[in-house]
């Protein structure tokens, strides 16, 4: 049995209930892999961790990855299990908010802690200051739930179709009485929730074994979960030590991100990679990264393995 | 501890009778807006009635925050599914678990750190080096914000191989630590110069005039230290179980309430840990009254 | 005692200055101060307040440093002296420690240089005996009224075998019977153990009947008046405060005295 | 005793046979043990201490270049604590000259520390640079030195509206709120017995719990923070205060009654006074954790600036050298803080023997 | 004085009782008093050490609080009496307040009474020169010698108008000369003021120069053994204290506390 540490990127919740399916129905197991999976947390940096030694695999969103990269640490794409991005922004209705050329003078949130480049990517392909002013947005650094747009403190805010959505709608706030604008509408998507390695660790062919076996019996484990998103449901909520999560919104977040990983079979498509990277190098006079990180911050020799 | 029934019974019935006043206006706007959404007309009645029971009120009403505690301790263990009752072990999801990881947590830190503090206070009183050098140094440890070193030392300390209580019982220390030093300077250095003098007199030694006259002479101040330093640890231990992967203990309970704006379960932990720190510092309060009433200086 | 005069000086004192500084100007608290007191000597000091009795006894205690000037105590420096545990000492205010009974009290000096645990309590049994304090052993200092906490200090210095006994007006808060009985026992206490004492009062019969010599300071800056040889005979007992000689030496005393009172004005 | 200590570990660590490749920096390992045994055990030794300690400093620094080479292995280890101690030896001999001269003293005070710091500082960039520590989990102090001279403009906003807005504001709100509470409380037995246990109750939620309820009602801007100050310093300073108001001793209270002093009479003129060094303690531990509880509560959502806001940021980026830019900012401005209140404490409580000793 | 009794009694004390808790049993610190001081009276108290002189003073002070017996002063309650500033008290340790100077410490009791500014800093003045201490304005409690220490309190205490004085062995520390300067100053004050005074003291010629009539008292359980009224006329020179009637006096109180001496042992 090999030891594999999995750092995600957030609480334990359906956002990653492949891995959690995988290590429930022993798909790990049967590739002789003994996983140990560890949540993260608002204050959790995937990459510091696996740079610390804490993880042997995490997921992380591109963009991050890719500063993560040009700030001195090597990652490299192994797998990306999520096709489609699931950000948007979310705004009440009444503020008269129609399209994004309504957006100066308003109040957004933003998720920080690398989750920024996005949109401040899409924001500087629109032209628009994010330091205030008449003709900027005022920025939020948003915290961990949609409160900010429930008590009117911002006009938009961060939102996951999978998750936070939803917790404005839980709110008592009807679909209608939203106006919503999705990343990948915009066409400023971004890759999300891919797997990543230190670079330095390929060079060892067992490692790349195991991490195929690993990419390979978490496939199966989405595969599972999108076709069982209840069952995928319950297990991750039987994972959840904090007992905060509830029944109805994992299974309807199980859905949700059924529809971001459908198109993916694991392996990065490096048209995505492509337009990933031009998306953050476009950000204007202060780009997420400088430079293009070349085709070495990804790579088929782990997804080949694993598809084979 | 009779007579401070009826004082304490008073004090809570005003602040609950302003608790529920206040519950109102602030929560009024939800409801009004709920209502316009509606489309429905709402009397005075409705609008009091509401405020005091929404699910995800800006300010929970006390009864709300009480029912809460009660389910997610008392009605957990005995009859949910994962409670004591029918596995055996405390719930994962019961306050009572929760509360006893922080508890355990806390208490391992503000050992720690009291050992660590005293340890400097004796340094910094007995050796001029120390005075000089240290004691700068340990305020400017204190202006630096642990929560963001929290994720590197667990990161740095797993890498190591420490795992579980220790690394958050380390940043409990680093935060308890201080308020020992602080007192304990000072209370070391309370004793009056002829108290000192007699001793020079008998040519006590360093240890012994610790032990002997320092120490005693610093009861007053190592307390009210203690005090501080333990509820400092129970928010060390809170701020460490963020990064530890917020996965048990009142914090995480606390962050994963707040993931989800569930008002209540906030609320409810952070009475919880409320419940635990006041306990704590009574606990330490009354090792104080004993441990004055044995050296015959209560009065 | 003195027409024996022993010669080996247990304290010197030569030229001896201290001034303390203060945020309005310097204190002279000793001036030019020569004193040699020999092996076996009760020596009484005795001044207006604020003279530098204490301070001196301070400086030969080694709890306050001189400016100027030498002291020797015992052939060493005071420092020396204060290590090799030579004196006991009673403070001025009782000073007891308000967390240690009267008993616990007595018995710190006696923890502090090691006396076996059965010793300790036979020597505080017995010192409490002395000062007449005998069932009070068990109670704080603040349950005790302030003649007897002086008392408790008292026998606190007497608890331990030191050579020299430095004492800053011991008996101040006693009554005159307490007090007549404590002189009786210190000068017993002396006689049989050959102590060398330092004494300050304010009480001239107690100086002229406890000393064989007393010493008379002056303040500001303080400094040595006079010192007076006693005539009397090393075997004292009470009445001998009746007799001429008492009388005579008393008057001297009290001369001096009034002589730096007067220059003060 | 140091000298026993010192002696064994180099004992202990000449016996390690990975220590044998290292004899010259052993021998000077040995050599400082030596020569700090006898700075700190004896009394002043003027003569060795001068002689030995830059001895000491020179040869180990020495012995870590020419060691320097493989970045690892137990010689330079050896020499970066004979390093150390030469250094603790300087600074323990610099303690024990007591200059006359004010002026001297207080250079004296200022050197000491920094010279301590410094070495700190040095242990920390050897440490890193050897062990091959990632930057992104460690970065050394020359790289924050550079950082902190590139990013000085937004260094200052984020001072500004963290330190000066949020803390500052929290800091003396939450003091004065606690001082009056303890007066209150300290005046009628029936508040003592009513309000100080709910009170100890109510300051007791942890601030963390707090932080996004602050947010939720005073905005994401500096209120919110300055309430999380608030609720943060208001225990110590309430726990210390009340301690301190009971703190005169039984004849000094006994006088006031006598000449049937008013209650404010009695309060400022016996009880407060008496409770000054407990209230400046109380001060000195809020000052710090005013700064800690204004960065901390932007963790919870905030405007595009401050040194939390930064700071949390900074670390997802994996910029860390910017995150230790605003930590030692944030140390400065917090040591400082601290500093002026011990400067008035000891205005204030010369009188009390802690303050009067040292003079 | 005594022959011209003035009827009004000031402190009346009858049956009263004081019995001290403490962990290792009861003590009984005054039992069964009964006395009465008239206006105008100057009363010592004398008696072995812990006979009960301070908490009687104390009781009086309403600073204690009797088990049993009831007390009046000026025909009310004690703490009636207090809340009128009726009296001033002197401790028998200085107590003086460190964050004070010596002149603060004086002026304190005058701030919390309401003098004018003025008014302050004159009392302040004359009561520093009355216990000679003049220069010593400035300097801090820690600063002075014991006995400085203990005529700052004394001055304390003299610098408002109380009717009643209530001094704890107030010339304790004192050396002879200051201490007869004083007595004779609180004589004069005595005089000049009709104030009455309780003294605690163990001195005996000095219980006996100053005061109209003498308590005697006596320990475990403390309690009066004997009043001794003075025939001593009002004014008194110094010299008196060589008349007959004076060394009479002196005797019957030498023998009272003799008396209370030896029923303890
Ligand atoms: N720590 C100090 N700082 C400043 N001045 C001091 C200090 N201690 C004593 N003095 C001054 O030194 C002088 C001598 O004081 P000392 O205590 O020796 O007098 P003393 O003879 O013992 O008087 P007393 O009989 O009243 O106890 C006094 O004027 C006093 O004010
Ligand atoms: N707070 C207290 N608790 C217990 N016992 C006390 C307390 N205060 C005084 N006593 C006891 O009461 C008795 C009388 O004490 P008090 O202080 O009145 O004596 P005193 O006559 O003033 O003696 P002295 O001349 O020594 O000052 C003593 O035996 C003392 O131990
Ligand atoms: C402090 C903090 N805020 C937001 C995110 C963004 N984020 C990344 S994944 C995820 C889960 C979506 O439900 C969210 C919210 C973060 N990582 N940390
Ligand atoms: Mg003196
Ligand atoms: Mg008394």
């Amino acid at each position: 049995m090999d030891d594999v540490t999995l750092q995600l990127k957030w609480v334990t919740q359906a956002q990653f209930g492949g891995y959690y399916v995988a290590l429930e129905n022993g798909f790990y197991e049967e590739e002789g892999l003994n996983v140990t999976i560890r949540p993260g947390g608002p204050d959790i940096a995937p990459p510091q961790v696996i740079a610390g030694g804490g993880a042997d695999v995490i997921v992380e969103w591109m963009p991050a990855a890719l500063a993560a990269r040009e700030a001195g640490l090597p990652l490299v794409n192994i797998a990306q299990p999520f096709a489609s991005s699931g950000m948007m922004l979310t705004c009440l209705a009444d503020t008269g908010i129609t399209g994004p050329e309504d957006f100066p003078g308003r109040t957004l949130g933003v998720w920080f802690f690398g989750n920024e480049f996005p949109f401040l990517s899409w924001m500087s392909t629109l032209g628009i200051p994010t330091d205030g002013g008449d003709d900027g947005v005022e920025v939020l650094r948003q915290g961990f739930n949609v409160d900010p747009l429930l008590q009117r403190q911002a006009d938009c805010i961060s939102t996951m179709t999978y998750n936070e959505y939803w917790q404005v709608i839980d709110a008592g706030i009807s679909e209608d009485e939203l106006v919503t604008f999705k990343y990948e509408d915009q066409g400023v998507a971004t890759l999300e929730d891919g797997l990543y390695v230190l670079e330095d660790r390929l060079e060892d062919p067992e490692f790349v074994d195991k991490m195929a076996r690993f990419v390979r019996a978490s496939m199966r484990g989405w595969d599972w979960a999108l076709e069982n998103p209840e069952e995928a449901a319950m297990i991750v909520l039987e994972f959840d030590d904090t007992g905060a999560q509830t029944e109805q919104h994992q299974i309807r977040m199980m859905r949700e991100v059924s529809q971001l990983t459908a198109g993916s079979n694991g392996a990065l498509d490096p048209d995505d990679f492509e337009r990933t990277v031009q998306t953050l190098l476009a950000g204007g006079s202060d780009p997420v990264i400088s430079e293009h990180p070349g085709d070495a911050a990804w790579t088929h020799a782990v997804s080949d393995l694993a598809l084979q | 501890m009779t007579r401070s029934i009826l004082p304490v019974l008073t004090v809570v019935t005003v602040i609950l009778a302003i608790w529920y006043a206040a519950c109102i206006p602030v929560n009024a706007q939800w409801t009004r807006d709920q209502a316009a959404r509606a489309g429905v007309e709402l009397t005075l009645r409705d609008i009091v009635a509401d405020t005091l029971g929404q699910q995800r009120p800006r300010l929970p009403a006390p009864h709300q925050v009480a029912q809460e505690l009660w389910a997610s301790t008392w009605v957990e263990e005995t009859q949910g599914r994962r409670g004591i009752v029918n596995t055996g072990t405390l719930s994962n999801r019961s306050l009572i678990f929760h509360g006893w990881v922080t508890l355990s947590a806390t208490l391992l830190g503000f050992a720690m750190g009291t050992a660590m503090g005293l340890v400097l206070a004796i340094g910094i009183v007995h050796n001029r080096a120390m005075d000089r050098s240290v004691m700068p140094w340990a305020i400017a440890s204190q202006t630096i914000p642990i929560l963001a070193l929290a994720p590197m030392i667990i990161v740095v300390l797993n890498a190591v191989g420490i795992t579980g209580l220790i690394p958050k019982a380390i940043i409990a220390a680093y935060l308890s630590f201080f308020p020992v030093v602080v007192g304990m300077v000072k209370g070391l250095r309370a004793p009056d110069a002829m108290q000192l003098d007699l001793l020079r007199t008998y040519n006590a030694s360093g240890p012994e005039t610790l032990l002997k006259l320092r120490l005693p002479a610093s009861m007053p101040y190592l307390f009210a230290s203690l005090k501080i330093g333990i509820a400092a640890s129970l928010v060390g231990i809170i701020v460490a179980e963020l990064p530890t992967g917020a996965v048990s203990g009142l914090g995480a309970r606390l962050l994963a309430g707040s993931y989800f704006g569930q008002t209540l379960q906030i609320w409810s932990a952070l009475f919880a840990a409320a419940i635990v720190a006041a306990s704590l510092v009574g606990l330490v309060g009354l090792v104080q009254r004993i441990t004055l009433r044995r050296m015959g200086m209560a009065t | 005692m003195s027409d024996a005069p022993t010669t080996t000086p247990v304290i010197e004192a030569r030229g001896l200055d201290l001034v303390f500084e203060t945020a309005d100007g310097p204190v002279h608290a000793l001036k030019d101060v020569d004193l040699t007191i020999r092996k076996g000597d009760f020596v009484s000091f005795i001044g207006p307040s604020g003279c530098g009795k204490t301070t001196f006894l301070r400086v030969i205690a080694d709890l306050e440093h001189p400016t100027g000037g030498t002291v020797t105590v015992n052939g060493m420096t005071p420092e020396a002296a204060r290590k090799a545990r030579a004196y006991g000492y009673v403070f001025q205010a009782a000073g007891l420690y308000p967390w240690r009974t009267i008993g616990g009290n007595i018995r710190l000096p006696l923890e502090i240089m090691g006396y076996s645990r059965a010793e300790q309590a036979e020597r505080v049994a017995r010192v409490l005996e002395l000062v007449e304090l005998s069932g009070f052993a068990k109670k704080y200092p603040w349950q005790l009224s302030g003649g007897m906490q002086q008392r408790a200090s008292i026998a606190r210095a007497l608890a331990f075998d030191a050579d020299i006994l430095l004492m800053d007006e011991p008996f101040g808060a006693l009554d005159e019977i307490v007090r007549d009985r404590l002189n009786e026992e210190l000068l017993r206490l002396w006689h049989r153990t050959e102590k060398t004492i330092g004494f300050v009062t304010h009480s001239i019969p107690e100086a002229v009947y406890l000393s064989t010599r007393i010493v008379v300071m002056s303040p500001r800056p303080g400094r040595i008046t006079d010192v007076i040889e006693s005539p009397l005979p090393r075997e004292r007992p009470l009445d001998i405060r009746d007799t001429p000689e008492f009388i005579e030496v008393a008057h001297r005393v009290r001369e001096g005295l009034r002589e730096g009172h007067g220059r003060e004005e | 005793m140091a000298l026993a200590l010192t002696g064994a570990v180099a004992l202990w660590l000449g016996a390690d046979p990975a220590a044998a490749p290292a004899p010259s920096a052993l021998a000077w390992l040995l050599v400082a043990t030596v020569a700090g045994g006898m700075a700190t055990t004896g009394r002043l030794r003027l003569v060795p201490a001068l002689t030995l300690v830059p001895l000491a400093l020179g040869l180990g620094g020495y012995a870590l270049v020419r060691h320097a080479a493989p970045p690892s292995g137990p010689s330079v280890w050896l020499a970066v604590a004979a390093v150390w101690l030469g250094a603790w030896m300087l600074v323990a001999w610099l303690a024990e000259i007591r200059p006359r001269a004010p002026a001297i003293q207080r250079t004296l005070g200022l050197i000491i520390p920094v010279l301590f710091g410094l070495t700190l500082l040095w242990l920390w960039e050897v440490v890193v640079q050897g062990a091959g520590v990632p930057r992104v989990i460690l970065p050394p102090p020359s790289l924050i030195a550079a950082r902190i001279a590139s990013s000085a403009p937004i260094l200052w906003v984020d001072f500004v509206q963290t330190f000066v807005k949020g803390a500052l504001s929290g800091y003396a709100i939450g003091c004065a709120a606690a001082l009056v509470f303890a007066v209150l409380v300290d005046r009628s037995d029936f508040l003592r017995r009513g309000l100080l246990p709910v009170g100890n109750f109510v300051a007791a939620l942890p601030i963390i719990g707090t932080a996004p309820i602050m947010v939720m009602w005073f905005g994401f801007d500096w209120p919110s923070k300055a309430a999380v100050v608030v609720a943060m310093v208001f225990f110590p300073m309430l726990v210390n205060t009340v301690q301190g108001l009971a703190s005169a001793d039984r004849m000094q209270r006994d006088l006031m009654h006598t000449w049937s002093a008013s209650y404010w009479q009695d309060l400022w003129r016996l009880r407060l006074p008496a409770a000054m060094p407990f209230i400046f303690n109380g001060l000195k531990i809020c000052s710090t954790l005013a700064l800690i509880g204004a960065i901390v509560a932007e963790f919870f959502g905030s405007p595009t600036r401050g040194m939390g806001f930064r700071i949390s940021t900074e670390v997802g980026r994996l910029q860390l050298d910017m995150v230790w830019a605003e930590i030692t900012v944030a140390a400065i401005a917090g040591s400082l803080f601290y500093g002026v209140w011990a400067l008035l404490e000891r205005r204030v409580t010369f009188w009390h023997p802690s303050q009067r000793r040292r003079g």
